[in-house]
C-alpha cells in the first residue's frame, strides 16, 4: 500500500452510476428550470439509490463513496442540501438519520436567522462553538430569494436537543462541499474552454489569446488541486486520521476559492451571454457562489486547526 | 496642481443633491430595484429628465445653440457621479446626453438636428445602442446586419443584440454594413432609426441584472430612409470611434462603489465587525482602489476639460472602474456571508451592477490591450 | 478654481532639476555602487539644493514641492532615508531641524530594535501610539546587511525628548514615500517595457504576449493611481486639510502595493537577468521591497482612518 | 484511493531523517548559507553523495543494472522531499540523479554509459546544464551555439547562460547546433562536454540567489571528440524533450515551503501575533496554497508510478509548486515587515530561493501555455 490517487472500482462504480443518473435526469434545463424551489422527486430518487446514507453505519460506503457521488452530482450543478444532508446523518439519532438518509425530510443545517432551504426544512441543526443542536423554529418562516436560486429563510429557533461535538460531522460536510464544490468549477472551466476553442474575434479562436488562455489554466489548476485534497480529507475521515479536521478544512479552503475564481473568470470571458438566465454558465456560477458562502462556517475553529497540517 | 472643487462647483453638488432630495419620488428604491430597464424606471426617466432639464442641468454639457450652457467637464462629471450614486434616474437618457447628442451635433444634418436635439435636450425621448451582434461580440467590424440602398430607403436585414432600453426606446442608433462586399472598418454606416418600423421585433433576454436590460432585435427587410443616415455612407466607423471617445470614462462607478463601502462600513461596525483590525484593513484597501478609480477618471477629465484629444489613460480609468467595483463587490460577499446574496439587498444589489461592469464599459481585455499598446507601446499582436 | 492634476510650474521646476542632477549624478552604476552604504557626498548635494528642507518654515517650498522631488528622486531610485528625513524635519527642533536639512547629519526613523539607517543615523526617532520621540542609542548599533542594500541596525534606545504628535509628519512621510515609490515602479515598468518590446522569444516580441502585456498595463494603471493619490495628498497638505491623514495613508497603501506588483511582474518577465546584481531591474526592486516594508507604520492608526476617506 | 504512505515508506523515511541528523555538519547552516553554488556546499556535496550512495539511497531509483535498486517514485520523492528541506546537501547532484543519468541510460553508448554512470551513482561527479543561451532565453530552439564536424572532433563556438554549476563541474550537458544551415527543432546535438576543455572560459554572474550560482561559459574553438555526442547528430531535440520529461516536476519547493511556514508560524506565536484570527486564516490559506502544490505533484508522481507518459499535470504542478512558494515567501514580507528582509534570515532565504522557482523550472507563462493547450485543448497561438 502506497499512494494512489483514484478511485477504487467501489468508488468509480459510485460515480459512473451517479453520473449516468445525472446525465438522465438532471440535465441543464431541469437544473435551470428547478431554481428557486426544492427538487422533490429528483430528491427522492437520490435518496433512493442510497446515496444520502452513505457514509452512515447503515449505508454501503464511507466517505470516499460520498465524495465520489459530490463530484458525479458538483458536475451535474445537482440541486439540493446536499453537504448539509451528509453533516445531519451524522449527527442525528438514528430514527432522523434514516428520515433524512430516505428522503423523507430536509434538512437545514447552520445558524438562525437566515438558514438554507429553510421553507422546505423539517430538521432544523444549528452549529456554533464546536457542537451540533436539533432546534424547532419558532415563529414563521420568511422565505428569502437568493443570488444562487435557492430557497432560503429566516426564522428564529429554539435548541432542544444537544446533538454533541459538530466533529467529525463537520470534517464530512467540509470535504464533500469540497469535492462538489471542485467538481462544479471544473464543469464551468470545461464549458468554458469549448466555448473559447470555437467562439472567433478579431480574426482568432477566443483561445488563442493569452489573456483568456492563461486564467482558464490558472482554474483548472486550481480545481485540480482542491479535487485531489477532497479525496485525501475523505480517505483521512475514513481511516479516522487525526488530520482530518484540517484536511477538511484545506480541501474546503481550496475548493471555495478555486470554484469562486473560476466562477469569476468564466462571466469574464463570456461577457454577457454569462449573465443571462438562458445562458450556459449563470446556473453554475450562481450555485458555486452560493455554496461558496454557505454555513456552517466556523472559521475560527478553522483557523485554529489548519495550522498543524502535514502528511 | 489644485485638488479641490471650486466654490462654484461645491454650490452645485450641494444643489444638485438638494433637488434630488426634494424630487426623487419616496419610493424610488422600490422603482429602481428591477433596474433602469424595467417599466418602473424607465417611466419614471421620463418624469425625472424633464424636471432636471428644466433646471437646465440635463445637456448642461452642450453649447448653447443646441440648448446647452457650455458648462465644464468637471461640471458634467459632478452631474454623473450623483446620478450614478442614487441609481441613475435619467436611466438611459444618460446615454442621449453623453454621446449621441453630441455625436449627431458634429455629423448631424440640419434636418436631423433639428429633429433630434431638441427632444434630447427637453428629455422626452429614449434611445438605444445598435451595435453587438450575435456573431460579432465586443469585435465591432465584424458586424454583418445589412442595409441595402433601395430608392430612398435602406432595407435592413440581420439582428442585433445586447440591446439595452430598447424596449423603451423610440430611435437606435443603428451599426449597419451598407457595402455587403465590404470587410471590417469599411463599408460601415450608421442610421438613426426609429424602433417602430415595420419588420422589426424585440425579444428580451431574462438576465441577472434585472428586467429588460437585454434584448435581441431582429431586423427583416425594414425600410430606414436615407435620410437617417448619421454622417457619410460606408464611412460610419469614423463615427463611432468618435461616439466612443465620449463614452470613454463610462459612468462613475468608483463613485457609487465608495458610498457602497460606507454602508458595507456601517453595517460593518452595527455588527461590531469593524473592530477587528483585518476587516479594517480590507475596507482600507478597498477605499484605496476606489480612490484609485477616481484618481484615474479624473486625469481624463482634467485632459478632456483642456481640450487634450483622448488618450489610453480612458482605457486605464475605465479598467481601474471595473476593478474597484468588483473590490467592493467581493469585500461585500466576504465580509456579510450569505446575507449578502439574498436577492435586493443592498450587497446584492451591488454585487449584480459589479457583474455588468465589465460588459458595459468594453471587456477589460480589450482596455488592456490598448493601454499596453498606446501607454506601454507595446507591439499590436 | 478648480481640479488640475499637473504641477504647477513651480513644482515642474522642482521636477525638472532634480531630474536633471539624478540624470548627471545618480546613474544605475552609482545605485548599484552605492548598495550598503550611505551615499554622503550625493546626500549632501541635495540638502545644499534645498531639497530637504522643502516643506519646512526655512524651505523653499511645500509637500507639493516635495513631491515632486520624490517623483525625481523615485525615477533614479536615489539611495537615502528621503521620506525620513521630511518626517524628522516636522518634528524636531529648529537647530536639529536645520543641522538635518543641510545633510549635517542622518535620521533613522522607526522603532527598536530594527532600525533603517541606524549604523550612519546621528539622529533617532520612534514613532509609536501616534507621538514621536527623540532617542539616544543605548549600546552597540549591530549592522544588518538588508534586501534593498541599504544599511540597516539593531539598537537599543532611550526616549529622551517627547517631540508631540507624529501627526502631520506622519502623513508627510507617508505621501512622499508614496510619490517615490510610484516613480520607482514606473521606471521599473518603463525599463521592462523597453525590454519586452525588443526581446524576441518564439519568433515574436515578447511584447506581443498578451500574458506579457497585460500584467504591464495592470501595473501601469496601478502605478498611475498611486501618483495622482500622492500629488492629491500633497495637495491637501498643503492647504491643511482634514483629509490629509487619511488620503496619505491612502496614497501610501497604493504605491506599495503597486511598487511591489510592479516588482513582482518585471521579475517574472526578466527571468533570470533580473535576479543578477548586474541587471538592469534588482537595484530597483530591491529598494521598492524594503521601502514598501519600512517603518514607521502605524497600522492602526492607518485602518482607523482610511475608513472615513472621501474627496 | 490511498492517501497514506505504506509501512516501508514511513520507515524509509524516517531512516533518512535520522541519517541527515547523523550526517550533516553543525555547521550544515553555515555552509548551505551562500547556496548552492558556493565553494562551501559544492565541496561538501562530494562528501555527502558519497555517503549517500554507501547507503544505497543516492541512486535508488535508477535500474539494478546500472547500480540503482529499481526503487519505487514515490521512494524516490520521499528522498527529494528530506533533500530539498533541508537546503538540498546533493547540491548540484540531484541532476546527475534525476535526469542527466537516466538519459544516458536512454541514449548513451555502452562506453559513454561505463564512463559516466559508475561515477554518478557512487556521488564522485559534478555536471552542468548547459542549455540557455544570451539571445534565446527560454526558447531553446533558437540556440545558436555551433559544434562543426571536424575530423574525430566538434568544434564548438558561442556560449551559454546562467549555468549554473558549471564552475565546479566536471561536465556539461550542452546543448549545441550541429548542421548550420539549420533552424528550430532540426540539427540540434547533444554533448557530453568535459569543463575543462582548452578554449573554455567561465565567468561568474553575480546575483541574489548566493554565490556563484549563476555563470556565462564561453566556447572558442573548443574540441569535443565526436564520440562525447549523446544520440543521433542533428537530432537532439528529442532527447531534451525525453530529458525534460524527467526534470518536469521540479524540486519539492512545496514541501519546504511548509516547512518554512511552520517556522514562521512558530515565531509569529511566539510574537503573540498567532492569536490574531486574520493573521491565522492567511496562514491557513498558505497552508492550503501548500498542499494544493503537494497534491498536484504527488498526481504526476502517481502516474508515473504507473509508467504512464508525461502530461500537461507535470506543468500544473510546476506552476503550483512556484506560486506555493512565492505565497509563503509574500505572507513571511507582510507578517515580519522588515525584520524578513534582513540577509541571512529564515525569512529572506526563503524570498531569495522564491525569486529563483520561476526561473528554475522554466518560465511560468510557457507552462500555463502548455496547461492552456494540452489539458484545456485551447489553440496554440
Amino acid at each position: 500500500m502506497s499512494i494512489d490517487l483514484g478511485f477504487d472500482d467501489g468508488q468509480q462504480a459510485v460515480f459512473d452510476s451517479l453520473s449516468q443518473f445525472c446525465a438522465d435526469r438532471c440535465s441543464e434545463e431541469v437544473v435551470k428550470s428547478l431554481a428557486g424551489g426544492f427538487p422533490d422527486s429528483l430528491w427522492r430518487e437520490l435518496a433512493e439509490l442510497g446515496v444520502l446514507a452513505l457514509a452512515t453505519a447503515e449505508g454501503d460506503g464511507g466517505a470516499l463513496e460520498a465524495v465520489a457521488a459530490c463530484e458525479a452530482l458538483g458536475r451535474a450543478v445537482f440541486p439540493g442540501p446536499i453537504a448539509s444532508t451528509f453533516l445531519a446523518t451524522q449527527v442525528l439519532p438514528a430514527a432522523d438519520r434514516a428520515l433524512v438518509a430516505e428522503g423523507g425530510t430536509v434538512v437545514a443545517v447552520g445558524s438562525p436567522p437566515l438558514w438554507p432551504w429553510a421553507p422546505v426544512a423539517g430538521i432544523f441543526i444549528e452549529v456554533a462553538d464546536g457542537r451540533a443542536w436539533r432546534c424547532t423554529p419558532r415563529g414563521e418562516v420568511v422565505a428569502v430569494e437568493t443570488l444562487g436560486g435557492e430557497p432560503w429563510g429566516r426564522v428564529r429557533v429554539e435548541r432542544e436537543a444537544d446533538l454533541g461535538p459538530v466533529d467529525p460531522a463537520l470534517s464530512l460536510y467540509e470535504l464533500t462541499l469540497a469535492a462538489y464544490l471542485a467538481a462544479a468549477g471544473t464543469q464551468l472551466v470545461e464549458i468554458t474552454a469549448d466555448h473559447v476553442r470555437t467562439r472567433k474575434q478579431f480574426g482568432k479562436a477566443l483561445g488563442e489569446f493569452q489573456a483568456v488562455a492563461h486564467p482558464l489554466a490558472d482554474c483548472s489548476m486550481a480545481l485540480a488541486a482542491a479535487t485531489g485534497l477532497a479525496r485525501a480529507a475523505g480517505f483521512h475521515f475514513d481511516a479516522q486520521a487525526e488530520c482530518t479536521r484540517v484536511a477538511a478544512a484545506a480541501a474546503r479552503l481550496s475548493a471555495c476559492r478555486a470554484a469562486v475564481e473560476a466562477a469569476q473568470v468564466c462571466h469574464q470571458l463570456f461577457g454577457a451571454l454569462g449573465i443571462t438566465l438562458e445562458g450556459p454558465v449563470f446556473h453554475i456560477s450562481r450555485r458555486i457562489r452560493q455554496l461558496a458562502s454557505q454555513p456552517p462556517d466556523d472559521a475560527s475553529a478553522r483557523a485554529e486547526v489548519i495550522g498543524g497540517f502535514g502528511l | 496642481m489644485e485638488f479641490d472643487w471650486s466654490a462654484e462647483e461645491i454650490e452645485y453638488r450641494e444643489d444638485l443633491r438638494a433637488f434630488l432630495v426634494e424630487t426623487l419620488p419616496e419610493n424610488w428604491a422600490e422603482i429602481s430595484k428591477d433596474g433602469p430597464g424595467s417599466d418602473a424606471q424607465a417611466a419614471y426617466s421620463l418624469e425625472f429628465c424633464a424636471k432636471l432639464a428644466e433646471k437646465g442641468w440635463l445637456t448642461q454639457n452642450w453649447p448653447a445653440e443646441y440648448g446647452g450652457r457650455d458648462a465644464s467637464a468637471w461640471r458634467h462629471a459632478i452631474l454623473g457621479e450623483e446620478m450614478w450614486q442614487c441609481g441613475e434616474p435619467r436611466g438611459a437618457q444618460y446615454m442621449n446626453v453623453n454621446w449621441i447628442g453630441p455625436t449627431i451635433m458634429e455629423y448631424g444634418t440640419e434636418e436631423q438636428k433639428t429633429l433630434h436635439l431638441p427632444p434630447i435636450a427637453r428629455g422626452e425621448v429614449q434611445w438605444s445602442q445598435g451595435f453587438s451582434e450575435p456573431e460579432a461580440g465586443s469585435d465591432l467590424v465584424s458586424l454583418r446586419t445589412l442595409a441595402i440602398r433601395d430608392g430612398d430607403d435602406y432595407v435592413v436585414n440581420g439582428s442585433k443584440i445586447w440591446t439595452s432600453y430598447v424596449n423603451h426606446a423610440q430611435y437606435c442608433f443603428l451599426l449597419v454594413r451598407t457595402d455587403p462586399e465590404s470587410k471590417r472598418h469599411k463599408g460601415i454606416s450608421i442610421l438613426l432609426c426609429p424602433i417602430d418600423l415595420p419588420g422589426i421585433e424585440i425579444r428580451e433576454i431574462p438576465s441577472v441584472v434585472g428586467d429588460r436590460y437585454f434584448h435581441e432585435v431582429f431586423f427583416s427587410d425594414v425600410r430606414v430612409p436615407v435620410s437617417s443616415r448619421l454622417g457619410p455612407e460606408h464611412e460610419g466607423w469614423n463615427v463611432v470611434a468618435h461616439a466612443l471617445q465620449y463614452e470613454r470614462v463610462g459612468a462613475a462607478r468608483y463613485a457609487r462603489a465608495a458610498l457602497t463601502l460606507d454602508e458595507l462600513a456601517r453595517r460593518a461596525a452595527e455588527l461590531g465587525m469593524i473592530e477587528d483590525e483585518a476587516v479594517l484593513e480590507r475596507f482600507g484597501e478597498a477605499r484605496a482602489a476606489c480612490e484609485a478609480a477616481r484618481m484615474l477618471a479624473y486625469r481624463v477629465i482634467d485632459l478632456r476639460n483642456q481640450g487634450s484629444p483622448p488618450t489610453a489613460d480612458t482605457n486605464v480609468a475605465r479598467v481601474a472602474n471595473t476593478l474597484a467595483e468588483q473590490a467592493v463587490a467581493e469585500l461585500a460577499l466576504e465580509t456579510f456571508g450569505p446575507d449578502a446574496l439574498e436577492y435586493g439587498s443592498f450587497a446584492d444589489s451591488h454585487f449584480r451592477l459589479a457583474m455588468t461592469a465589465g460588459v458595459a464599459v468594453g471587456a477589460t481585455e480589450i482596455n488592456l490591450n490598448l493601454v499596453a499598446n498606446r501607454f506601454l507601446g507595446l507591439p499590436r499582436e
